[in-house]
């Protein structure tokens, strides 16, 4: 097991043809991802390495069946591309796209809502299950199979983790980066929640980073609803207050939103938090018993 | 981005929002002339990006032009936080009966744009929501509906009993919340919104946060970016679509991503350097990106020792490494440089950089942090 | 029983200090309606026919338990004030106003079927539940308690035919006029439901007029799901294609629509339908085989 | 409300939809000079408040000035389906390669607008819709929101593969819904949309209808009402808050409410007799209301006999015995009159009408039709 993929989702890629879009693809069929169609408006009938191509994703989930999309597409087109894949049926939706504008991701996960259709992202790495299934534009190599869920609001931090991981010899059920923005459609909770049921998953690394109070928050839901063992890591001790670092979800506002404050609450909610990321495969070994 | 109070106030003005009249100076001859003109008492504010700029001696009274052109004499030039004051508003001073406070974030929680409103004005807000939080009345509104009338009036009335005064505020409250969608705010704030012994209600100050991400729909607002706000080197990464931060370290950093960029910084404080910038040159990086980030990092006269710290994903390291080979040809670095490439494409990357001069390679984040902090010393 | 309103209802005016309001308030609380509050903003504390009137519908739903609500605010502030019923959690939002805007109410309804709240009207009579409790501004004295449920798009039509009844010696369960705009928030097979399921009810009245095709819509319910007897009457028979007959609703279009189809529709459903007005009684009767 | 074609394409064109030129005319004079100024083939279509104007004769091509003056002399001044052609649109005549149909409704069944398409246009929607329903694509949208993009896409490329016809389909159908919205339309309508064998989009037909009831927000569009396509007496009734449309017969109905005139209509018909129009004076009337309603029903030389049926709840029948004494004085009417009034302040009514000569009062609906139709005989 693992959670939202696997070897049986049926993944369609919207902006398959646009550069990072058919760069990904190729990548993600080339890790097995069972990858049955493409969208880009007018381009219907070509093939991206073999993936047929459609105009809409309506047409790509009634011809294919697809149940999951990935959305490279730029972001002045990205919302209409997410909610195109909730209106098509497609229960999970990946966006990779940086830059969309915050009010927008409000009124696209409004909808979403009301669909039931599950958002990651945007502005996120995507997600893989090692050995099953990938999502996203993580370097597929760097992750092996193996019983801890990876949850990071961070793309190429969390690649340093899971590698971290893997050189010590834990493999990973599912990784999933959220994304960095500060409105996102799935959040430490909620993906906490589907690793605390996935029979698959023994143990939990979560990285934060500055910026909300999701950290905090987790924090609260791993103490009083979690069994399973997570170790957490929490970047930008040195960030100054008030200046936004990279990412749109990652600024000090108002004194709050520091990593003293989330260390603090991620120790006090009994979870081991790494000081620096090489300490997390150690710590992890210890939470898992090894 | 930011933008002054200034600036927030004319959107404030376009939206229907009472702001009192006020001109911007920059030089105290233009505040001697602006303050004969009101011909009243007038307020000379500092125009920083920053707030405390009433503690810190920014925000003053002129009872006469001549008073207010020596205000603006010290003002002028001051600096506060860190950001220096090239900007005044001088605007005509106004009697105040009572303050409210009015705003509205992006509850990210929520996932929904948030209004405050208490009817105590003038107050730091995040203070009054810790330490009574009873004294704030919220509401969360749709973008595309705004806030609606029903709601205004919950929170009007909730602060001011007085009809003819939360009808006031009802309105101003629509007209704020329509504001913050309309330029895609993360922050619209009226701190305070007084009360005239008139019975008037004007935001005498105004402040607007907007979101990076939606300005390109907001050329007019892009247009407002204070360019002496930021230092040069910021503006160069952002036009180059690097995101930059000067620190006053030693060891400038260069990665891609921001949580790695952070952690990356946090490990050079950890065994015992001082970084000299969060630098993430982003994902899909060309060459140019690398070029830009080492020019802007070498111009840096503190930094010692440049620290490539690089995990491919979408980035290819090769890339990386091209760029980083245009530049030491292109701008002749003499600093030392340590570089962890990592993932894809990564072989590529190691025979590129094979035989650079004084490019110190490294295999883990560890092993390039440390490489570097020694190096620095 | 009754459906939807009786005497346990806990009733709120929107707009009592008006003049329509504050009459129409005084005539409910004199038939016995459980008037618990009104609402004006700005009149907080002043009392109409001994009901206290509030600022808002929150505030009266604290106070008063209020559970529904009628409006009688003038159409510019009509969507506003049945979104402040509906938010502030009154179940049943009862909408008297004529010349709401079709498109506003689009818009109320989405927000309303998402928060649970039903919405009778706008542009409507309101509804009686004889002897227990009036919501609107139908004449209380021409009702009698009794089997018979009525539905019905008009007004005074309603009234005509409810009079006629009562002088049968037939008495009403409930009477619900559900408005003449194109856009409802209750429609013919809401009430119908509702009517099959209620205990008291033993046979129906429904009364259709031109224009769309609720009235078809409403026949096909009856024949498919219910059990009651259902007595019908179209008005609207000398109607000219094209022009509209005072409702918004109330048009015939592209030759659709029509009294004659509408009757077709019915009678092919198994319902009586009365040919003029003093029909409904003797027909009614012989429904309940009096 | 209804506007004409020449209005609609003027919404549209500022919509952003592209539609041909055109210049209204109402004399066969200027028909000629715009014809000139086209210089061109131009079509002359009449504008009037019905279909099926083509069938009728109403629009006709002309290959110069001349005989487009020629066909204006026989369209102004004709009569389509009772309405008297007052002006004609003169507009440049366009090759067509492909004509589509384009239209947003409100569903009232959805509680939504709906927007339909179909390949083939130039045709009656109403009747390919029970014909071949499979050639309609149909979508939902919110008015708040707007069709997106996504759905215009599939829309568009469900009735055109070819990309580059299929874009400019999918953005007009995008400006056609914010026109419905914004306008508070009941219709919005391009049938056909054409496609020129340049591969050019132009809609050249355009109708839309407008939510009455929305009317007090668009003062622009009100302003659009063509008066002259209604009766005089139409829109006096229309001013004083009347709902009155005019018929053959030869009973004057009065009657309050929309449904209940209806059913006194029908019942006329049912007993033998013949109603002269529809009347609603609403609810709430005042005298003056009843006075205008009796002043436009004894305008009508066809009437013989004036017949009220009021059903007191939100109206009162003091309030109406009263208008009708009042009217009696006022307008001297000769014919003879059948009340029936019953419901809040029945009592008070029939005391205030208690002796009016010519005036015979009725206990019951069927009683006062009866007498009505006897009285006309």
């Amino acid at each position: 097991m693992s959670i939202l993929i696997d070897e049986k989702s049926r993944v369609v890629v919207q902006g398959i043809t646009g550069r990072d879009g058919a760069f990904h693809s190729r990548a993600m069929k080339a890790y097995g991802t069972n990858l049955v169609a493409g969208v880009t408006p007018g381009k219907a009938g070509e093939r991206v390495d073999q993936v047929p191509v459609y105009n809409t994703v309506a047409d790509a989930v009634r011809e294919t069946g697809a149940d999951t999309s990935v959305v490279y597409v730029p972001p002045a087109f990205a919302k209409d591309a997410i909610l195109e894949a909730a209106y098509a049926g497609v229960r999970l939706v990946v966006a990779i796209t940086e830059g969309i504008p915050a009010l927008s991701m409000v009124e696209v996960l409004q909808t979403l809502n009301r669909l039931g259709t599950r958002l990651v992202g945007p502005n996120c790495p995507g997600l893989i299950s090692p050995g099953k299934c990938k999502v996203g534009i993580m370097p597929g190599e760097i992750h092996k199979q193996g019983p801890v869920g990876v949850v990071s609001r961070s793309g190429t931090l969390t690649y340093e983790m899971v590698y971290q991981l893997t050189k010590t010899g834990i493999g990973q059920s599912t990784c999933i980066g959220i994304g960095g923005d500060p409105i996102i459609g799935t959040n430490f909770i909620d993906v906490l929640s589907l690793f605390e049921a996935d029979p698959e998953t023994k143990a939990v690394v979560m990285i934060g980073e500055i910026g909300g109070s999701a950290e905090e928050e987790a924090a609260e839901f791993v103490k009083s609803k979690m069994s399973k063992p997570v170790v957490g890591f929490i970047a930008g001790q040195t960030a100054p207050p008030g200046k936004r670092m990279g990412h749109a979800g990652a600024i000090i506002s108002g004194g709050s939103g520091t990593a003293a404050e989330k260390i603090k609450a991620l120790s006090a909610a009994g979870i081991p938090v790494a000081k620096i990321p090489s300490e997390v495969g150690p710590l992890m070994k210890e939470a898992l018993g090894l | 981005m930011n933008i002054h109070e200034y600036q927030a106030k004319e959107i404030f003005r376009n939206a229907g929002i009472p702001v009192p009249e006020g001109t911007v100076a920059t030089t105290v001859e233009q505040v001697r002339d602006i303050a004969a003109r009101f011909g009243t008492r007038v307020v000379v504010k500092a125009q920083v990006h920053t707030g405390g700029r009433g503690k810190a001696g920014g925000v003053k009274l002129a009872h006469n032009p001549e008073e207010a052109a020596g205000l603006a004499e010290k003002i002028l030039g001051m600096e506060i936080k860190g950001h220096v004051v090239r900007k005044v508003l001088v605007t005509p001073a106004v009697d105040i009966s009572h303050e409210y406070y009015l705003g509205v974030v992006l509850d990210r929680a929520a996932g929904r744009p948030l209004v405050m409103v208490s009817r105590e004005g003038g107050i730091d807000i995040e203070e009054v929501a810790k330490t009574n939080p009873g004294a704030i009345l919220r509401e969360h509104f749709d973008p595309s509906t705004g806030l609606y009338p029903f709601q205004a009036r919950q929170l009007a009335y909730g602060i001011e009993p007085e009809p003819h005064f939360a009808k006031q505020i009802a309105s101003i409250l629509i007209k704020l919340c329509r504001c913050f969608a309309q330029v895609d705010g993360s922050l619209a704030e009226i701190n305070p919104l007084i009360r005239t012994p008139g019975g008037e209600m004007i935001a005498i100050d105004a402040k607007i946060n907007l979101d990076d991400s939606a300005l390109f729909h907001h050329h007019d607002l892009e247009a407002m970016r204070d360019s002496s706000a930021e230092s040069a080197n910021e503006a160069a990464a952002r036009e180059m679509g690097l995101s930059y931060i000067k620190l006053d370290g030693a060891i400038g950093c260069v990665v891609n991503g921001a949580g790695l960029a952070m952690a990356t910084m946090d490990l050079v404080k950890h065994f015992g350097g001082s970084p000299a910038n969060f630098l993430d040159i982003g994902g899909s990086s060309s060459p140019d990106k690398v070029i830009t980030a080492i020019r802007i990092i070498t111009e840096d006269q503190n930094v010692k020792v440049i620290l490539f710290n690089i995990f491919g994903g979408i980035t290819r390291c090769d890339d990386v490494a091209n760029g980083l080979i245009r530049a030491l040809s292109a701008t002749k670095v003499k600093l030392p440089i340590v570089a962890r490439l990592t993932g894809t494409n990564e072989e590529e990357a190691r025979q590129i950089l094979g035989s650079v001069e004084g490019l110190t390679p490294a295999e883990t984040m560890d092993e390039a942090v440390q490489r570097a902090v020694e190096l620095a010393r």
